[in-house]
């Protein structure tokens, strides 16, 4: 639970770095976590290192969690030379192939099938492994929510629909989303069944998600879990929630802030004393800065390596927009 | 006429067809009380409340399914979506019913569905917010097809989208909604359909760009007017219906055409420009016809700058175009 | 209730008579109704005249009872110049603006948010009406279904959505459709009621969507109403069923034909002699081979009219293409 | 060798391919127990079991949504798409996923992943069972096209197709699945991406078709033989990767080019052709560069014999194309 303690704090802290970096201009965009430090670490705990995750863009802890170095995280952020994603998209979309992360996209829910599909893979190869898609409230209204959980259904496959209930899909608030009591009980439309807890306990998390891997892992199927949260900052770098609700709602909500909750489930425990916790947020503070100075010293990537990766060898035709590119031509094959 | 941004311009658009027209309603996501993430229908929730600025589920599909039943009923609905890149799933709807209702009816049902959407590069947007596929909807025959330039046109154009009997993707090119400012006709002011812009007028090659290429095509026209190039700017406008009028007086003028977009070569709407010419300006052609374009990549984001066009590519393909013959 | 008996007849024979010229080539195409007579009978009626249909490509005795004539149904199959869709479409995409019967598409289920937005017009205008979206059990797995149920229950639109659960998706059974219990049931997933219903009770069909319309009417919303039948034939004259279904389930069934129930009842009732029984089918044959005599025998659509449509004016590039195949150019804009 | 049609040869290209690779599994509506609506996979259920051929429900985002999720695992996966015309619920992940998941991972996640499709018209199916939207596709960077027009080539392509590390929209023309048989090699036979096939050599004009419209084009050429006109007809078997060598050797001989497709003509596969020709063979072409396509309508049903290239519409292109210069 120490450890939980200490990754929730790293998250938060990176979390305040990147909002004053963004502000500075020093990286391009974020989308804060704060609020739902529990869920992701509680989650990413209760899963097995050979799981499949398919996060969605707002998933950092997930990756620390998983042993994503922070560096790694930074480097992403930055999109520079060592990102293992090549400085291909905007920051906050981590993957890790080697930590089977799957790199997310930014349209909403189309993680969410391809989790069950990995899923009918893993049936397949008969490994005993579950897949785990996480997504927010906004998500539940795309057409790979509904499609996603009814073949999941259909197929009784090992996954977990992790939502993020964090109450906001940008300035819509959950009510307006969808009239359905609770989000977890549209797993009932796809005949499995649907858990609600509270994300801000770490405990109830970890426990569900532990409970709903073992059952996938088992061959009973797919799993729904909603836990509730709230998003304390903006959606995101680009976006002012004063706009589209209150201070006193933030407020309130902040008061059940799971870090300060479990900080005080680990003092009460006793295993949490206020010099070891300054030290915690003191170390985390310390290495978020080190990673971030790193990244950022590290140099940009290749033009060329604008023209990889489209396929695993080069069409004709984009190796003479390459040429084209790299003798000043600009677009495509050459000099007319 | 007042002086405003391209995103105020649209706003006023908005602004002008729903005090022209109760029947004229928004709906799209963040559009309400957020005024949209990038402020396009900002004041207009307080102004005409929630059952004509309607703040809908995170749904593509449930915006544009229910814009079409809207107007299948009489209304002429303006649906935003947040980014070009999420409109695909939407597409179906798009495709398969706006596009072929009035086809598909005998004319029994039109369908005039405005769908708005921010697109393009430059906004370090990375691969899903800097997308332009206006070729996917210009080849899908029963859509029109609007990108504006200038404030003036975008809300010149976008009144005459929100007013035609058919269906128009209004495409915004964002990476200019606040950079380009202009004067702007108060009130009803339209920009009809299917008329480019003559931007420059020049002799010696015609450079076909809109939305936000005409920028940098201005630019490498300075340049090239240096080095005694004279070239001659036409802004589309409306690439559905093309001014193919336009397009072939030009070259039959110049002699010489270079067609810039954001979008991915192959399959382009420059394709398209290049076909028409190579078709119907053939005789007065001296030289190839150049593309200065996306590469047929997907989007990057640290290397933004790299993939798309700007001035000295354009300066570049005109210079060898003047020089082939 | 000898009405809706009537129009079930018409149906049946029509379907009959469709099957067999569809086999003699003088009909491209067929996709009959048999076994689904009472659910679209009893819907139809139970519904009011400035109500707004969405049929899919079945719904052949729901523009019966909206007052189609045979002819205008036949000028459909045949796709003739009497069509009021210009022969646009395969057979059985029956659309009729004059009955507020909107032109279906083959794509299944998008007539679903598009039912839901002409209720949002509706309701905006304040027009006390209902919409009312047809589909079959494969369509609840569309994203229209999810998108339009979840918009219907966000903005409380009155809408019905009317699915004839007929068992089958061409070869696909009901249970590997979906993995809940009923299809009803999945309407809780959006906030509002489902009912379930056995579509062969034409009566009971009658009531519940009478109910639902009324509650529509009322403000109180949307409702799913699940209307349990089967499919007698084929899937359409491109099927054969016998590559996935017995003949004994498919006997089964037509036990509990729609029709016979009703004979039964009526006749049970009084009112309903063998002899008027007998003179109404033989009306029915004779109706319905007049009808589609005159279709055939009506002009073919004027080919230039293929340019007509696409826009309420046409574009100069459409002008170009219609002068260069009127001259016998082919494709577009005369002569290169 | 064997002689079959080319439905056929799609099913042994499946069958071939599943033997060969157990990670080589089908997905789609209907291709079970049914053997699929045009039976392309008859038999294969019986063979490899339901979990190799596996019928899914009624959504085209899930079918290749879980492709996708298949293929990141180590899988082959696949999938139909029961018409070409249904793959639109489906398009948000081909474009934005399947077709950007190598690029975006900055390679850390290929992404092979087959869709087949029957597409095109010419069998009384009306606007939604008969239409041609490979441009879509093809302006996708990062998937790979491919229509064969005989069965060897649809078999050789397909096994390429599946074995490829990219994924790769196969497109069928259904119109010939019956009508053409052929002789196919048996087991591994591959045709590559990316060459051309000469269907006939000729010197005074170069016809570019693919899928069912290479039938049409050989029509004419035989028609336009007797006038003393020869006609070079190439077929260009994949669309991405483009033979572009052979589209400009075969113009850079003829001088003369005419682009036939059933798709709409606006930003269609032939405007492409068209702009490639008009840029690398410009001072080869003698005459304007003609396009024999579909109407940029919807595809009708009752008048889908007016809408269709044929051979009459080819003839009078290449004649007017001969004539011009
Ligand atoms: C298909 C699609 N439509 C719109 C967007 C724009 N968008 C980005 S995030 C977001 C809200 C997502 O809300 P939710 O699923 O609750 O996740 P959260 O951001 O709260 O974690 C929207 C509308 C998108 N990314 N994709
Ligand atoms: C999006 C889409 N995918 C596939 C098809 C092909 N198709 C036509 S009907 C059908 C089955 C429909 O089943 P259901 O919704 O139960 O209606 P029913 O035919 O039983 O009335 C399928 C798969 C289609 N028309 N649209
Ligand atoms: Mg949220
Ligand atoms: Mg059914």
């Amino acid at each position: 639970m120490l450890d939980a303690y200490r990754w929730m704090v790293v998250a938060r802290v990176t979390d305040e770095r990147c909002l004053s970096l963004q502000r500075q201009g020093r990286i391009g965009f974020y989308a804060p976590l704060a609020g739902q430090e529990a869920a992701q670490v509680g989650t990413a705990l209760a899963m097995h290192a050979e799981d499949w995750f398919f996060p969605a863009y707002r998933e950092l802890a997930v990756a620390l969690v998983r042993g994503i170095p922070l560096r790694s995280i930074f480097d992403q952020l930055v999109g520079n030379s060592q990102d293992v994603s090549k400085g291909r998209q905007m920051p906050n979309h981590f993957g890790f192939r080697d930590k089977n992360i799957v790199v997310p996209s930014s349209p909403i829910g189309t993680q969410i099938t391809q989790a069950v599909g990995a899923a009918m893979a893993a049936q397949r190869r008969r490994d005993p492994i579950a897949t785990i898609a996480f997504f927010g409230d906004g998500a539940t209204s795309s057409n790979d929510f509904h499609a996603g959980l009814n073949f999941a259904g259909v197929f009784g496959t090992p996954t977990i629909f992790l939502c993020q209930n964090n109450q906001w899909a940008i300035s819509l608030p959950r009510e307006k989303q969808t009239r359905s009591a609770t989000l977890a009980e549209k797993s009932n439309a796809y005949g499995f069944p649907g858990v609600v807890l509270d994300g801000n306990d770490l405990n109830a998390v970890y426990r569900a998600v532990g409970e709903a891997r073992a059952r996938a892992v088992r061959g009973e199927g797919p799993t729904l879990i909603e836990a509730q949260v709230y998003r304390f900052g903006p959606h995101s770098t680009s976006d002012d929630p004063h706009r589209y609700r209150s201070d006193a709602e933030v407020a309130a909500a902040r008061e059940r802030d799971p870090i300060q909750r479990l900080a005080r489930e680990l003092a009460e425990a006793g295993v949490l004393e206020a010099s070891a916790d300054k030290a915690i947020w003191e170390t985390a503070r310390a290495e978020v800065a080190r990673a971030f100075e790193a990244a950022e010293g590290t140099p940009t990537v290749d033009p060329l390596s604008l023209f990889d990766d489209v396929f695993e060898t080069r069409t004709p035709q984009l190796e003479a927009q390459r040429s084209g590119f790299a003798a000043g031509a600009g677009s495509g094959g050459g000099a007319p | 006429m007042t002086e405003m941004t391209l995103v105020q311009a649209v706003n006023r658009g908005l602004e002008e067809a729903m005090r022209q027209d109760p029947d004229v309603l928004l709906l799209g996501e963040d559009i309400g009380v957020n005024g949209g993430v990038f402020r396009a229908t900002e004041g207009l929730f307080k102004q005409f409340g929630a059952d004509r600025v309607i703040d809908t589920p995170l749904s593509e599909t449930g915006i544009v399914g229910t814009a079409i039943g809207m107007a299948l009923y009489g209304l002429k609905p303006v649906a935003e979506i947040q980014f070009l890149d999420f409109i695909y799933p939407a597409f179906d709807q798009i495709v398969s019913e706006l596009a072929k209702f009035r086809y598909r009816s005998g004319g029994q049902y039109p369908c005039p569905v405005t769908i708005r959407a921010p697109y393009g590069g430059g906004i370090k947007g990375g691969l899903y917010h800097s997308q332009s596929t206006e070729a996917y909807f210009c080849h899908t025959a029963g859509l029109k097809v609007a990108i504006p330039s200038t404030p003036a046109d975008a809300k010149g154009l976008l009144l005459t989208a929100i007013h035609d009997p058919d269906p128009v993707i209004f495409l915004e090119p964002k990476r200019i909604y606040r950079s380009v400012t202009g004067e702007v006709p108060d009130g009803d002011h339209r920009v009809p359909f299917g008329r480019a812009r003559l931007v420059r007028e020049g002799d010696d090659v015609s450079v076909f760009a809109y939305g936000a290429m005409v920028a940098p095509a201005t630019e490498a026209a300075d340049a090239l007017a240096a080095e005694g190039i004279s070239t001659e700017i036409v802004d589309l406008r409306t690439l559905v219906p093309l001014d193919e009028e336009a397009v072939v007086a030009s070259v039959e003028k110049t002699g010489r055409a270079v067609v810039v977009h954001e979008a991915a070569r192959t399959c382009g709407f420059g394709a398209e420009l290049s076909a028409i010419l190579a078709e119907k300006a053939f005789f007065s052609l001296k030289a190839p016809i150049a593309r200065v374009t996306g590469y047929d990549t997907p989007f990057p984001y640290a290397l933004e700058n790299a993939y798309l066009p700007n001035p000295e590519k354009i300066v570049h393909a005109v210079r060898a175009t003047v020089k082939a013959a």
